[in-house]
Parts: C-alpha cells; structure tokens; sequence
C-alpha cells in the first residue's frame, strides 16, 4: 500500500458525462491488480477520500473511470492537469482469474465498467477468452473504449446492440465477473451464484480499521468491502440487505 | 529534543498521541503509520461476546465530519486475547482495551477476564453504551450509572482504569467527578456526537440503526470546550478527543488542560496522521522555548 | 403550484422558511436577500435594557462552522419599539421577537411591554440565557427554569409563544415536555452548541469570551437529531434550526418532523440562501408529486 | 451592494509573497469609493467570507492585494485565471476626502498599503497634494507600485528609504489616512488622533446583521467595523480593547 501524492496527467472523456482520469503513481500502477481499487484524496474538498476502481494502471499511471455524481467526484473532474490528488492504493482484494475456465464475461453496467480493462488484460495474459459485456440506458452512456476479444453491446432502449439489460446478454462463457449497481448484481447473483461481482458500499477509512464498509453476508456477519472485498462470490452476499447506494440529490 | 513524554497515573506514555478506539482496529490492519509516533492505542471496543455490529449503511459523510454506526462489531474477548493480546505484548507503546457492557456486571466481568493478559497496559471504559437494565439509556448520561461501571472495572483490576465521557451530557463536570470518586485514573472526553442524516429520496434515516456518532473536525470545538471543563472538574488526567488532524488541533486539546490526546477519523485520511501531530507538538514546544510537554501553559476554566 | 404554506398555531406563513435570530439584525440591513421567499423572520435578541455586548475578538471561524460570543448586544427593548416595530407592521411576513432575561421575571416583562405593539407578530423565548438568580446557570439546562420562563411569558401575552431550546441537554424531550405544558405554541430546535477555539500563541481562548456558540453546516447532523427527538416528545409544532444552507439541508429538518425551518449562518454567506431554500423546497415538492408541505412523510423517533 | 460570481482576470506580485488580484465585476468597481472592502467566497473553500480592501478599481475591475496568510488567502492566490469567485461588495463605509486640506499622506504599513491605489486617485481628483508613505520590514516586502505626488519608503532594517517606522516617516500634511497592523494604528492615534484609520476584524457578515466585526469605542460601546466602519477617526477607537489580529500558526 502506497499513498502518493498523484498528479492529474490526463483526462479524456470516453462516453455523455463519463470520463478517465490518469495519475502518475508509479508504485501503485505497478502493484495494482484486477478489482482492486484506490483511495483519492481531494483537498480542498471533502473530509473523507473517495474509492474508485482501479480502470487501467500502465507505464506508471493509474487510471480510474467516473462521473460526477456529488462534491467529490464533481471536484475531481474539476482538476486540470498538474493538479496532484493524494492516491491511496492499491487497495481491496481484486478478482481471482483461472486458466481453467477458457473463457470469461465481463460484465458491466454503466460505471460498473470501470475494473474491466485491467481484468481483461489479465485474463488475456492467462490464456482466457473475453467477452466484453457493457450495457448503459442508451447509446451515449455506453463507454466507448473496450478490451478482450469479443464485445457485446446493450442498451435498455435498444439504441444500441442488445435490447435490454447486459445480463441477459451474456453469452455462454466458463465464469462470469461483474460490476455495476448493486441491483444488477443481485439479479447477477441469482442467475450465477459462481460469479465473482464488485460491489459498492460507504467506506470510512478503505483500510480495514473503521468496519463502515460492512458486506452482509449469506451466512451471517458482515464482511469488509475494503479487505475481504470488494469482489465476492456473488452468492456469498446477503443481497437484500446491502443497500443500493444510490443518494438522492436535488441538483444533479 | 524536546520532552513530549507525559505520564498519566501508572502509565508512562512516550508521546501524547494516542489511536482512537474504533478507527484503528486492532492495531493489525494500519500499513502506513509510522508506529514510531504512536504514544499508545486504544483497541475497538470489545464485548464479552462476539456481536456482528449494525447493518450498512454504517457511513455518512457530513460538513467536515461524518457519522458511524457500526454497533461494536467484534469478536468477543476470548478471541480478543488469543488472536491480538499476544502481539500487543510485544509492541513498544501501550495498548489499552475499550470496554462495553450492557449491564454493569459485564464491564466489571470483561476487565477480570482482561487482567494480567499480557500485552493488555489497561483499559477504556465506553460508558456510551446503552444500559440493557435502565431502558438503553446510556450508562453515560447518568452519574450514578457512570459511578457504578467505573466502580466494577475498578475492582477488578489493577491496571490504569480511563473513562470515556459522552459529550451528550447537561454537564460533564458531575459525570468526570462522580467517576474520578470511584477510582478512574484517567477521563477520556469525549465520545462521538449523536446526530442524524435523513435521505431524501427514501425520506428514512440514511444510516440503518436511524442516528450515528458524529466525528471529525466539525465537532473540535464542541470536544475542546468539553474537554477544558472535565479538566476543569477533576484532579486525574484528561485525554482529549474530538477532530484532532494537525498538531495545532491536539495542542489546543493540550493547553485546554489535557494530558494527552487521541487520533481517530483523521487517521482514516491520512496514515500519516498521528506521525503529523507528534511531531508538530515537539516543534511547537520546541519553538516555543517549553522545555517539556508537562511545562506548557494550561488554561483551566477558572483560569 | 405547490403549496409550501405551513401553519403554526394561529400563525400562518406563506413558506416554510424563516430568518434566524441573530443573523438577519432586525430586517432592515439585508439588501440582497429576495424578501418574497420569507415565511418570517426572528429579531436579533432583545433585553429589557440595552447592552454593549462582550469584547472582540467575537468570531471564530471552524471547519464548517463558526463559533459567536457577540452578548445579545442590543438597543433594549423601548428602542426596538420606536425604531423597528414601527417598519415590521408595514411588512408582508410576521417578525417574532426574540426574548432575553437574567430573571424569570424580565421575560415575562418584556413579553409585556412588545405584546400589543403593532409589528410584533409573537415571540421566540431564548432559553439559552445565564440565570443570574441561579448561578449563571442556563435556564435551557433545566426543564423546571424552562418551564417558568415559558409559564411567564404565556401570561403576559396573547401572542405566540416560541421556545428555542439548547442542545446543551441529556434529553431534549424532557425541556420540551416541560415547554409545551406550559403553553408553547412551537419548539424552535435548535440554538447554537457551546464550543470553543484555542490561540496558540496567546494560549488563551481565541473569543474574549473564552466560550461561545456553534452555528453552521459542522453542527447539521446534531441539529437534525435534536430536532428530530423534540417532534418526537411533544404535540406542538417544531422549527428546525442548524447549519441550513441548501433546500437538501431544510428538507432533512422537515422529514424529521419540523413544521418550519430557521436559516441564520448561511445568509452570511450568501445573500440569496433564504431564496434557493425556499425554491428548492417547492421544487422537490412538485418533483415527488407531494401536493403540499403538510403532505410531506415525516420520520419521527417512533416510526 | 453587488454579489456578482467574479472571474479572475489578472495576478501580479509586487513584493514578495505579495501578490494583486484583479476579478470582473463591473457594477462593484464602478460603485466602490475608496476605504470600501469587498467580501470573497471561494467555493470549494472555507465557509465564511473573506474580507480585502478594495486595492484598485478601474474598467470594470476590481482589485485586491494580498498575502498568504491562511486557508482562504492560500485558495485565493491558487486561482487561475478565468476561476470565479463570489464577490461581494462594495461594503463598508469609506475615507472621507477635503479639497481643504491641501495636503495628505496616504500613510501604510505592510499589507495596509491595500486601500490607497484607490483612495490616491481620489484624493488627486479631489485637488489634495498626495504623499504616499510605505513601510514594511525589509526593501523585499515594500510593494514596489505607488500613486501619488511623492513617495516616502520606511523599513524597519533601512534597507530602503527612511530606517524605522513608517510612523516616524509622516511629513507635515493637512491630513493623514493609515492602513496596516492594528498595533500601529494605535500608534498613529496616539500622535495624530485626527487621522482617519481602517482597522481590521473578525468578520461573520460583512453587512451588519451578525455584530461580529466589534470595534471598541473611545466613548464606550461597540461599533460594527463593516458598516460605520472599517474607517474611523483614530481618537474615537478605544485600541488597547481592539484585538490585534495576529493568528499564529505553525505552518505559515
Ligand atoms: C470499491 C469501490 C469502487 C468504486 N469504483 C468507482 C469507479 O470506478 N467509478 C466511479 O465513478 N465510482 C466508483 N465508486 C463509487 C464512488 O466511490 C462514489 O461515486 C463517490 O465516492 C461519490 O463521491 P461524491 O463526493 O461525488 O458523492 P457524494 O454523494 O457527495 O458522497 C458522499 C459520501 O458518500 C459516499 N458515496 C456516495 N456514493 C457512493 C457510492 N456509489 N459508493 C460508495 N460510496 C459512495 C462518498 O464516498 C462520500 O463518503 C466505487 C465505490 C467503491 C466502494
Ligand atoms: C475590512 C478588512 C479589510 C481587509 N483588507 C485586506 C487586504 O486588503 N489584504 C489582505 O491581505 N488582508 C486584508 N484583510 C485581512 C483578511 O481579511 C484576512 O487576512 C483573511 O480573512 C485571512 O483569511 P485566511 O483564510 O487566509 O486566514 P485564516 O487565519 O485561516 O482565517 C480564519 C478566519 O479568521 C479571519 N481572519 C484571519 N485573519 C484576519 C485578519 N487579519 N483580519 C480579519 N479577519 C481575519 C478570516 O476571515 C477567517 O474568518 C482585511 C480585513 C478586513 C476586516
Ligand atoms: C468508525 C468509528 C468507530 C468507533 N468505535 C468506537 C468504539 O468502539 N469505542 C469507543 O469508545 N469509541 C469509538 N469511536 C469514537 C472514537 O474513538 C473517537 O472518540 C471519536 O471518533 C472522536 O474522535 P475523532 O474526531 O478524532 O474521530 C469510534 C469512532 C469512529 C469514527
Ligand atoms: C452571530 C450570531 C448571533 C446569534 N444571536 C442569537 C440571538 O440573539 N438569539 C438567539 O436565540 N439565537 C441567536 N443565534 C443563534 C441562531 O439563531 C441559530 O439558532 C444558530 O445560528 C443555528 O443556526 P445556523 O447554523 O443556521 O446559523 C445567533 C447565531 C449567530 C451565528
Ligand atoms: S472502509 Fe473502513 S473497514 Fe472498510
Ligand atoms: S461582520 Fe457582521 S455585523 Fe459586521
């Protein structure tokens, strides 16, 4: 684990409101694996630092993927190259990957996309078959840029590839790794308990101590988004009791 | 160099900063810190029995602040002294254990199945907790009910015994001088704040167990002025905490009239955190020209 | 339109949102401020006699928040009939006036000597005051002074009869009860929280004061939760106040079971805060398809 | 009074550590007399306010002068150009002009020299004989731009000019306006309680609604610094009552 202070070396925006932010932190991007994630720091700005996943981390650069949806990320979009975050990472435990299975979906909706690039690159690198799963509202929400060696598009409008949700549009594949809304991996986790899902919760500290990113647990308990997670077996999770976090906002 | 040391009844601690119960885990789980810094920690708050802790969301950021319901998630004391005591007892600072209870004899059972473990220095007494036997109203917020948790751990043990204080009080100086009569060496004050975040697109609680404790910046100057009376109030020491990021933070919590003080939330921003504040106490003092930290100035209430 | 009237006893406001006491003067020096989104607006607090106010430095600032010890300076109350009531009557929402004593007895005068005067709507009885008959004691700290100055007002007039109370209690539920028995028409809920700020190179406290009160966003989640147990113990309506600056922010209040909202430190900052309140409280309203302000689900304690 | 969002146009130093800021805001520069004060919010930033004198305002501009004293000054001088900020303003009553005096000296210490751009142009206008009197610590920290008729420099080292306070450096004029550290305010006042002087406070408001700003009166009493102030005639200030201002700080 590293915390550097990390300047802004590039920004590009790759769908309507969605954008990659690229910091020079070299140790990070060289530890970094598949599903882990990374703590940012704005100051000034809000108290507590913000987790997003670890997009790409190539050539010393670690990349994430947002949008803004509250003050934090809103600032983050705001940096202008230069600009230095402090970078807390990598953090979490990310996805496990098997030869053995031949082949594996990403599947992903909307922001959910966001681990996928640096898994696809890893499952190609261990002799898997990717199939990239990306589905959005509409076309204009869907990330442009994608890596594997298939690609499935969906749109629940239609506007684009597969009418309807991603999930339905995942083909036959030996595993399944998904990340998006909670809801969309609850639906995941009762089609393919095996899959391995990416899940979101508040955090405090993303380092194990304050117990604020609590996962509940299929068998009881609560586990640790920062530590234990974020990627789980998706029928390890007690789904109806992790919350959807999504906050309403007034101005958005 | 300066003399940051402070001594605090039986308990010699190398430095003023102390890790906050709760926001630093076991001690087990924290990377970056610099642990040559740390004056002592204190542990998450530990039950008799393991408790799963609150359903999420635990977690809601506020204006420089942010509330936690985590419920005391832990594993119990049995697990407590076999999976951590014994690294503790090898640690160069002092770890002490918080202690909850929903009853009286709980606090008073958990401190004689904690003394003489080694690695455990002492303990924390989190008298904000919900008292089972009194309709959950907090041992805190009453000076009789604080008295008697203070008085059961008291006679259990014979190490350092602290006593968290709850800010939610009329008057914290009754509580400090009802729990110092009963033998406590040393005040921690203060606890967490309660306060409320509502979501306005469920219009329910944002926080599963409805209110959370208020931590962080936002609250300092509300622990500094509770912390200036419970020094004002008793003889023993007092630790300050509340929103303490910087040394200029704990030096307030220090001229107010405390000891010695505890880190929490900022040490969630910022590994370096704790390393910060010591070391910013030991220039101050230095630039000062205060030749100890014992030496510095304090302004008392009466003062 | 939605309709965001709301009423309060026999008071009936055109919206939701009132100036704070002590943030707006009397009304007359707020040039920005879009007067048309005023429910109403609190004085600036009175006493019987004028009063200097205590000595500067009277503000800190804190993270989110900010720290006041101006002493309830003021021109007493036979000035505040000739040189602002007077403009009050002309104006198209109710001015309360914000009542201050060191005695039971001054309140119940001064709600005497305004009741009548045209320009003078009600009261809101500042409970947050020292009771120099008990020590300097707050009269808000104790529900038997709280409820003598309440009874002392009621009698004097026939005007509404506001309380703010102090969150500087164990349990607000017992002031409220205490309040309301004695005829309070409203809650208002909350006043500021007693904090203070240290100078490191005086090592003095930074208000010549040594203490004073907390206002702003940092106190929002306290304010919310105080409010919200206030709601919960009595039948009464209650006004929230604390750290409102958004519509998000007032709207927490108001499903937390307010009836209205109170905004002081914001309009410091802004002079349109009252305004985007306001608006945005009707366009959430309007958004959620609830038809009225009275419609809105609240949230108390017990549901 | 006027609270327009304020771009920044231009940032200049003119000693150092001592920089002007010039923001658009056309109706504040075309109102503002001199002495007046405008009060800035940054967003994101600290909560209240910030108060500066009004240093220049010209074409539309107005200007600030400023060093790096804490959270907001700090933001302020991070801003580039094009960043907004809330400016409001013009607040305060201002110094009073007299074509009768014939003569004035536009008296400064350190950052006080901020209000007397405006007020030299003003009082030339008016007819008066301008002596612009400047001290500060050292010839480094002198703000290197002046207006006027004649210029007098004062540093306590004499590295430049008169050696010793500025105070000590006053000519014979028909009048004196002084800006700088309250302390030598009061100094002023001791020696020419005529003087018109602009003291600083703690500010909550800036428009007299919050009695933040106190400042003591030699007849008893409080007066708000950002309405009947933040000029006064120097003999009416009760000055050991009025607090210095000086925050320490560990790390400035
Ligand atoms: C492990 C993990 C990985 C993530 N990866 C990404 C990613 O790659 N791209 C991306 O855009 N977002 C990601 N998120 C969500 C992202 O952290 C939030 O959108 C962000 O924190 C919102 O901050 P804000 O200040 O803009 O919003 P605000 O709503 O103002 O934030 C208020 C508080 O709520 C928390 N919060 C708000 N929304 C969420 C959320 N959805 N999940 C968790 N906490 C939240 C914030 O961290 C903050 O503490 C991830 C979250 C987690 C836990
Ligand atoms: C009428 C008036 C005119 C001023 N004109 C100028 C000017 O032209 N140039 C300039 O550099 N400064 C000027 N000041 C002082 C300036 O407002 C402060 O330096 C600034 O507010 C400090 O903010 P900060 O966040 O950097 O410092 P911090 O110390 O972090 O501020 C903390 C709080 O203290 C207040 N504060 C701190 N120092 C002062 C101070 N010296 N005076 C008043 N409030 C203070 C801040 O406003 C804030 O509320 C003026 C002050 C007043 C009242
Ligand atoms: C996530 C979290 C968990 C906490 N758990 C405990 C606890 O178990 N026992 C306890 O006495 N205090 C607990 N606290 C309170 C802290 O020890 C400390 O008193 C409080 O956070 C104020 O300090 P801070 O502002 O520096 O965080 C917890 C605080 C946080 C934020
Ligand atoms: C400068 C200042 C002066 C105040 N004066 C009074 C007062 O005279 N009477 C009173 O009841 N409350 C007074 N208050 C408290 C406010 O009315 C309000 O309760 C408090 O500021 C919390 O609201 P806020 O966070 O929106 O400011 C004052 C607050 C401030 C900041
Ligand atoms: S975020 Fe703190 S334990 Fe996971
Ligand atoms: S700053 Fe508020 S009255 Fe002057």
């Amino acid at each position: 684990m590293f915390q550097p202070e990390a300047p802004l070396v590039e920004r590009r925006q790759v769908a309507r409101d969605l954008f990659v932010l690229a910091f020079a932190a070299p140790e990070v991007a060289a530890a970094a694996l598949p599903g882990q994630f990374v703590n940012l720091l704005l100051r000034p700005g809000p108290l507590l630092r913000r987790p997003f996943s670890v997009h790409r981390a190539t050539e010393g650069r670690v990349e994430i993927l947002l949008r803004a949806v509250g003050a934090g990320t809103a600032g983050l979009l705001a940096l202008r190259p230069g600009d230095c975050v402090s970078l807390l990472g990598p953090l979490g435990a990310g996805f496990r990957l098997d030869a053995a299975w031949g082949s594996i979906a990403l599947l992903s909706g909307g922001l959910g996309v966001a681990p996928f690039p640096l898994a696809a690159q890893a499952a190609r690198a261990a002799g898997l078959e990717v199939t990239w799963v990306h589905g959005a509202r509409t076309a204009a929400d869907l990330c442009s840029e994608w890596e594997g060696d298939r690609v499935v598009w969906a749109t629940d409008d239609g506007s684009r590839g597969f009418a309807g949700s991603a999930v339905d549009a995942v083909p036959e594949v030996g595993a399944i790794l998904a990340c998006g809304p909670n809801p969309m991996l609850a639906a995941v986790a009762r089609r393919w308990p095996e899959a391995q899902v990416a899940v979101e919760t508040y955090m405090g500290c993303g380092t194990g101590v304050c117990l604020g990113c609590a996962v509940p647990k299929a068998a009881g308990g609560y586990d640790r988004a920062c530590s234990e997670g974020p990627v789980y077996r998706a029928g390890d999770i007690d789904w109806p009791a992790l919350p959807d976090h999504l906050h309403y906002r007034l101005t958005a | 160099m300066t003399d940051v040391g402070v001594v605090l009844g039986s308990l010699a601690l190398r430095g003023p900063v102390l890790a906050a119960s709760g926001t630093f885990g076991y001690g087990t789980e924290v990377p970056l810190l610099e642990r040559r810094a740390l004056g002592g920690m204190v542990s998450k708050g530990i039950f008799l029995r393991p408790r799963a802790g609150t359903a999420p969301p635990r977690i809601v950021e506020t204006p420089s602040g942010m509330l936690n319901a985590i419920g005391l998630q832990g594993p119990g004391v049995e697990a407590l002294i076999r999976d951590y005591a014994p690294a503790w007892a090898g640690w160069e600072f002092p770890v002490l254990v918080n202690l909850n209870g929903e009853s009286v004899e709980e606090y008073g059972e958990l401190a004689a199945r904690l003394d003489g473990v080694p690695g455990v220095a002492g303990f924390e007494v989190n008298i904000s907790c919900p008292n089972v036997d009194q309709g959950g109203m907090y041992f805190g917020n009453d000076p009789v009910a604080a008295a008697r948790v203070t008085a059961a751990v008291r006679r259990r043990t014979r190490l350092p015994v602290w006593v968290k204080l709850t800010p939610m009080v009329t008057d914290i100086g009754v509580i400090a001088r009802a729990v110092e009569a009963e033998g406590a060496d040393a005040l921690c004050a203060v606890n967490t704040f309660v306060g409320m975040s509502i979501d306005l697109r469920t219009r329910r609680p944002r926080l599963a167990n409805r209110t959370g404790g208020l931590s962080g910046p936002a609250v300092r100057p509300l622990a500094v002025h509770l912390a200036n009376q419970a020094a004002g109030a008793v003889r023993i020491p007092v630790v300050g905490i509340g929103g303490i990021a910087t040394a200029e933070d704990a030096l307030e919590f220090l001229v107010a009239g405390c000891a010695a003080v505890q880190v929490g939330t900022a040490t969630f921003i910022d590994g370096g955190a704790i390393a910060a504040v010591h070391d910013g106490i030991a220039a101050y003092l230095e630039r000062e020209g205060i030749a100890s930290l014992e030496k510095l100035p304090r302004c008392l209430p009466r003062d």
